[in-house]
């Protein structure tokens, strides 16, 4: 049943890098043009009416961010991640706030954390986690939290840490071992 | 709306004479669960300052420092933890993760101050009212975060291993190698014992990264010789590897090999693209075994011009004449050594330095001599019939069979000695098809050879009388036939310490005859070719050299090292003082361009 | 040879002789290093006769009971001769030697006279030289047996 | 199944319009971000008409800690130690997940005695937490009695935790391969005991608690999800079972060794407050007992951490998963997603409360009276740190 309907999503859709994964889900890929359509028709008519989540991954090596969108049918019981990736520079996706009710949450979330735009998501702009967060959205791979930290909070005085192998070296052979060269 | 309904909560009345839960601070104590996860113990006694906890701790908490009662040795950095209980979270990886064990927690949760700086303590170094708790959290039997135990390296049968001189050990296939280098911790507390200061755990980790020709790179910063010693090293680093504390050491020498068994000996010069340039000095290194070839090797990178001394016609000098190829073949010490002559190496063979060459004619010929003429001697017993034609040296032995000739054993052979060159010429006679037996003075323990080599050579079918004390060489009544007197021996303690003294107990002689008796009891320094006056102003103790930091001796331009120079005598040690040595002459060469701010030649 | 005295001078001038080969030794040794070994066994033997002395002035006693370990080395090993090219394991070997002598020469002594002062003072200075004898076979044992 | 398609048609999920605050009809109050009830900090910001709510914004925050973006930066065993810290009150789910993620993409298998285990310290959990509730649930109505009751049994089941795990809330137990330890020696014994005392607290609890009038009164009718709103709004768990579904992935997708366990799923109808209430009433008779099962079939010996790598430098091939568990409050999941290094390159927790607590509670709260909005957000049962992770 599930291969039938991948075969149809392929042909439909244009969904590629079909994947079983255990413990049981199934990933497919589908273009950003697409995205909304697919997942409309699935729940609409391939009984995915559950929404477990929409997720991002920053891949920042290749410029994109994947928006993963997790069905599941529960008469099936199949488990449906759907891939979309989206440009890191230019991040927009189409909402899906009117297929589920909490989906406006997650897209506010994701403007807030990768800062993607969805246009037409109702409170989009509202602060989330976050009330009056002036840096990077921190999710993206090149916010750098210990930087941010360290701007931002103290240290302790008087901490100190010394390297066993270093120190072993100082102590015991310093004139040995490999030349740093 | 029913009677019964708006009755109900008057129930509650029913629970009023109940015990209560909830108990009165400070009156009545609650101790935490005999495996809470309270404040930390540590053992410092049993803590080796591998720095793990602080490794593993993800909130940052835990600092190595210096204390006052522990300094830096082999096998213990001297350094303890000290943990900041603004940052802990108890989570008790530390605990887990420790390899000496002596890292747990007590079942102790409450620590009142009112200044919150004080919540910073160095464990089992300052004092706690918890140190001694024996209740809280330890790891339980039968959960790691690391492997304990190694993964075995496969091996010739002895039924099979004892038909040829083919290797006995296989080496690690690829997913071996991987799984083993996978329990490495990346301590490196190991690296201190290397007498060559090995960068261990990183030539591990290139393991990891399956980019062996890194691990090549790193191996040769230290070690010339790195296929000879991923063979036949005395592997110091893992007898003071902290996974072998609760768990089996990392088999660093299995890796080592490993690494340089995935390299073409064609590809060496490609990967590790050492320079030579020409420095206009020229040095001399009498002996072309470990010690000579590794300062031949690092004094070729300084750019210097490098003649080499061989009496013999090989290079390898111990390393060739005696380790047996079933330990070391030929093609993995001449990998080696082909690669350090391919730097540019000048070696002389068949030259023997007092007969062939005066060594006054070197002092004036170089600029700098590194003498590593190692140990040729054999040690003589020095019992009654010793000179009988019948009695073997097993150098001997081991040379004969090193250079392709018959060394004569016989069918029935006593070996006499416990260290690795009476095991070699033992398992050696067993190959040639002899029965053997293993006389010696002391327990199995007490044996200086390796633990493996005993191992293996009982294996082979070897027969190892221990306490046994040769007191008498006896001809037979064929002259291709000696027997042998020897006395067993009570091991007695010396009420002064150390190890205990076998002494002979007349009562109990037994005499025995063989077709040869292979004396195996160690060997001496062969200094002849020195004159007195320049044997006097090199510092000679037991007859061995005396060096200096840099193996330097007070006759200038004379550096020495391995066998003839140090007490440890094993390959690693060996090539050590060649690197060492060749940083000596080099800053004795250039003594304008010393760049170190450490203690000067001379 | 019939007082205590005259025993013990004996054996104070063995010591001083036996200290004096040792030393005549050093100034002869060619090989190396050896000079330095030979000139601690000599003053090894000045110690001997120091304590003698002291055995005699009356501030030391002999302890003929004293157990003593014999490691039973120098009995079965071969006589070697003082030679200048004289190696470190022989010259253990001829100082084992020596004192295995001198030891068996106070005990044959100690056999033959009736008991008595005279007899525990030969008995005495027997366990002296068996203690010597124990310190060089311990030293032997140590060195020259090390790796066996 | 009934419903399936072209639902979305009946649900409107626009945003009302504001309301004219200026016009002085309404009242705007904030609700939080105190504990309002027992579910963390999370504020409503209400506005009223009368004393009837006419627009609720939930608004969370006040716990992030950026826990998904610290596992960004950690190795998988120092993530271990994170992840508990999640869901405060069902910090066990989070380990089981976590660790059950890792599995999945790195094929481990944690051996059967660890399944066990894991399956009696998860329902050791969910009868903690729903003691929790039921505390906040009475409260929530002005029963402080049952309050005290629960929480003091919630105690006795975290001090079984800390004997098996050393630690009463942020237990560390689950460690990806396995669990860290055994049974320690007589927990068996305690714990039947405790089940035995619970049963009876929990027929005192219906008693003095549901059948009360007053309790009745107030929850029946309150906050009532129709069936129909259950898809499109990501209900699940115990909320979604009270509007009739029977849907537990205890059953659905079995997990740990919940397919050897013998119990059923437990459904309502009515939707309300009451019926969730009560619904939750017997889902924790039925962890007890589950509970006596499992101690019944744990095998007492044998290993429980499968062969593992060295964890310190433990590079999870490269993979991606979604595992999921039925919490007291429904579908708990993990998505994972490994790129081959020694840092995990993503992990998105999906708890309950993200829709629960801000779709529907924004829904559900319009037309309720103020006095009973404490006592509707803990019949949601909503944990805010899971939210905002």
């Amino acid at each position: 049943m599930m291969s039938e309907l991948l075969d149809r999503l392929v042909r439909d859709f244009g969904v590629t890098d079909i994947t079983e994964r255990p413990p049981a889900i199934t990933t497919l890929k589908v273009s950003k043009e697409n995205g909304e359509r697919l997942i409309r028709e699935l729940r609409d008519r391939e009984g995915f009416t559950h929404l477990n989540f929409i997720a991002c991954t920053d891949w920042i090596e290749d410029g994109i961010f994947r928006l993963i969108y997790m069905l599941h049918n529960y008469d099936s019981k199949q488990n449906l991640g759907v891939h979309i990736d989206i440009k890191r520079d230019h991040a927009e996706m189409t909402s899906i706030h009117t297929l589920w009710a909490q989906a406006w949450t997650y897209q506010r979330e994701l403007r807030e954390m990768y800062g993607i735009h969805f246009p037409g998501s109702p409170r989009l702009e509202e602060d989330f986690c976050l009330e009056g967060w002036d840096a990077m959205p921190p999710m993206r791979r090149d916010f750098d939290t210990a930087k941010y930290s360290a701007e931002r909070f103290g240290h302790r005085e008087g901490r100190v840490s010394l390297v066993p192998r270093d120190h072993m070296k100082v102590q015991l052979y310093p004139n040995r071992g490999g030349d740093e060269s | 709306m029913n009677l019964k309904d708006l009755l109900s909560p008057f129930y509650v009345w029913q629970r009023a004479f109940e015990k209560p839960y909830t108990s009165i601070r400070p009156i009545q104590e609650r101790p935490g669960a005999a495996a809470y996860r309270g404040f930390h113990i540590n053992i410092s006694e049993e803590c080796i300052g591998c720095g793990t906890c602080h490794k593993i701790c993800q909130n940052d908490a835990i600092d190595m420092v210096r204390v006052e009662t522990y300094e830096g040795r082999s096998g213990d950095s001297g350094l303890r933890p000290r943990f900041d209980y603004g940052r802990c979270c108890w989570c008790a990886l530390c605990v887990d993760m420790c390899p000496a064990g002596s890292l747990r927690m007590s079942n102790e949760y409450t620590w009142i101050t009112s200044d919150p700086t004080e919540f910073h303590f160095t464990a089992g170094v300052e004092h706690t009212t918890w140190q001694d708790n024996p209740l809280g959290y330890h790891r339980a039997e039968g959960y790691h975060l690391y492997p304990p135990k190694r993964i075995e390296m496969e091996m010739l049968p002895p039924e099979v291993s004892v038909q040829s001189f083919d290797e006995v050990v296989a080496g690690y296939s690829e997913p071996q190698a991987l799984l083993e280098a996978d329990r490495c911790i990346e301590c490196g507390i190991c690296v201190a014992t290397c007498p060559a200061h090995m960068d261990v755990p990183d030539y591990i980790r290139s393991i990891r990264d399956r980019d062996y020709e890194k691990g090549l790179q790193l191996m040769y910063r230290t070690n010339p010789f790195p296929a000879t010693c991923g063979r036949i090293c005395t592997r110091r680093c893992e007898s003071v590897c902290p996974v072998g504390i609760q768990g089996e050491a990392i088999a660093i020498r299995w890796l080592k090999r490993f690494i340089v068994d995935q390299i073409q000996p064609q590809d060496y010069a490609r990967i590790l693209a050492d320079q030579t340039g020409n420095s206009g000095h020229r040095v001399a290194i009498i002996g072309a075994g470990p010690g000579g070839l590794s300062a031949a090797y690092y004094l070729r990178k300084q750019g210097h011009a490098v003649t080499v001394f061989e009496a013999q016609a090989s290079a390898g000098g111990m390393l060739r004449y005696g380790v047996p190829s079933y330990r070391l073949p030929d093609a993995d010490l001449d990998k080696d050594i082909n690669y350090i002559v391919s730097l540019g190496v000048d070696i002389r063979y068949n030259t023997r330095i007092g007969k062939d060459i005066r060594f006054e004619q070197l002092l004036q010929d170089f600029d700098a001599l590194f003498l590593s003429t190692g140990l040729s001697v054999p040690s003589s017993m020095r019992i009654h019939g010793e000179e009988h034609p019948r009695v073997l040296s097993g150098l001997q032995v081991l040379a004969d069979v090193a250079s392709g000739r018959d060394p004569g054993v016989g069918q029935k052979v006593a070996v006499i000695g416990g260290g690795n060159v009476a095991m070699d010429a033992a398992r050696v006679s067993r190959r040639l098809g002899a029965e053997v037996t293993i006389l010696y003075r002391r327990r199995i323990a007490d044996m200086p050879a390796d633990t493996e080599e005993i191992h293996e050579s009982q294996e082979e079918g070897c027969h190892i009388v221990t306490q046994a004390i040769p007191v008498e060489i006896i001809a037979a009544s064929s002259p291709q036939q000696v027997s042998i007197k020897w006395g067993e021996a009570e091991m007695v303690q010396d009420p002064k310490g150390g190890r205990p003294r076998p002494v002979l107990q007349e009562d109990r002689m037994h005499v025995e005859t063989y077709d040869c008796i292979i004396s195996a009891i160690g060997q001496g320094s062969d200094l002849e070719f020195l004159s007195k006056e320049i044997q006097d102003q090199l510092a000679i103790e037991w007859g061995k050299f005396a060096p200096g930091e840099y193996q330097h001796t007070s006759l200038q331009k004379v550096f020495v090292g391995g066998d003839v120079a140090n007490r440890t005598a094993d390959a690693i040690s060996a090539i050590e003082d060649g690197h060492h040595a060749a940083r000596g002459i080099d800053r004795f060469l250039n003594p304008d361009a010393r760049t170190h701010t450490d203690q000067e030649v001379n | 040879m019939n007082s205590v005295d005259e025993i013990l001078d004996y054996a104070i001038d063995q010591e001083q002789q036996a200290a004096d080969f040792y030393a005549d030794l050093a100034g002869r040794a060619e090989k190396a290093g050896m000079k330095e070994i030979l000139l601690d066994f000599a003053a090894e033997e000045q110690s001997h006769k120091q304590r003698l002395l002291a055995v005699k002035a009356g501030d030391h006693k002999l302890t003929p009971e004293q157990q003593v370990l014999d490691l039973k080395i120098s009995d079965y090993l071969v006589e070697v001769g003082a030679s200048a090219n004289i190696s470190y394991q022989d010259a253990l070997i001829v100082a084992m030697k020596r004192e295995r002598a001198a030891f068996q020469l106070y005990s044959d002594m100690a056999a033959k006279v009736p008991e008595g002062h005279l007899k525990e003072v030969l008995q005495g200075l027997a366990k002296e030289e068996a203690k010597h004898k124990l310190f060089f076979e311990s030293e032997y044992d140590d060195r020259v047996l090390r790796d066996n | 199944m009934t419903l399936v398609t072209g639902h979305s048609a009946a649900l409107d999920f626009a945003q009302p319009d504001p309301v004219d605050l200026s016009s002085g009809k309404y009242v705007k109050l904030w609700q939080g971000p105190q504990h309002p009830g027992i579910t963390g900090n999370m504020s409503l910001e209400l506005v009223l008409d009368g004393d009837t709510i006419i627009e609720c914004k939930t608004h969370v925050g006040y716990l992030h800690r950026g826990f998904e973006k610290l596992m960004e930066q950690r190795t998988f065993i120092q993530n271990f130690t994170v992840v508990c810290r999640i869901a405060v009150p069902e910090p066990a789910f989070n380990e089981y997940l976590y660790a059950a993620a890792i599995e999945a993409i790195s094929g481990v298998q944690s051996p059967p005695r660890a399944q066990w285990l894991r399956t009696l310290n998860l329902e050791m959990m969910r009868l903690a937490s729903f003691l929790m509730w039921i505390g906040g649930q009475g409260g929530a109505f002005g029963q402080y009695t049952v309050a005290n009751w629960s929480l003091t049994y919630r105690d006795y089941v975290l001090d079984l935790f800390e004997e098996m795990t050393g630690a009463r809330i942020y237990h560390m137990y689950m460690v990806p391969g396995g669990v860290r330890a055994g049974l320690p020696a007589g927990f068996e014994k305690r714990i039947l005991k405790l089940m035995d005392d619970t049963d009876k607290l929990l027929d005192q609890i219906e008693r003095v608690m549901y059948n009360n009038v007053v309790f009745k009164a107030r929850a029946k009718g309150l906050g009532v999800i129709t069936r129909e709103m259950v898809d499109p709004y990501g209900v699940v768990g115990p909320n979604a079972r009270a509007s009739g579904f029977r849907r537990d992935l205890r059953k659905d997708e079995p997990y740990l060794v919940y397919d050897q366990l013998d119990f059923n799923v437990i459904s309502g109808s009515a939707g309300d407050a009451y019926e969730r209430a009560y619904l939750r009433l017997q889902e924790t008779r039925q962890s007890v007992n589950l509970i006596r099962q499992v101690i019944a079939g744990a095998p007492s010996d044998g290993p429980f951490q499968a062969d593992m790598p060295n964890l310190l430098h433990w590079k999870v091939p490269a993979g991606e998963t979604y595992v999921k568990a039925e919490c007291t409050r429904g579908e708990y999941g993990y998505y994972m997603v490994t790129d081959g290094t020694e840092i995990v390159r993503r992990v998105h927790v999906r708890g309950p409360s993200y829709t629960h607590a801000i779709a529907l509670m924004e829904r559900l709260a319009v037309g309720t009276n103020i006095a009973d909005i404490a006592g509707l957000m803990v019949s949601l049962h909503t944990y805010p740190p899971e939210i905002e992770r």
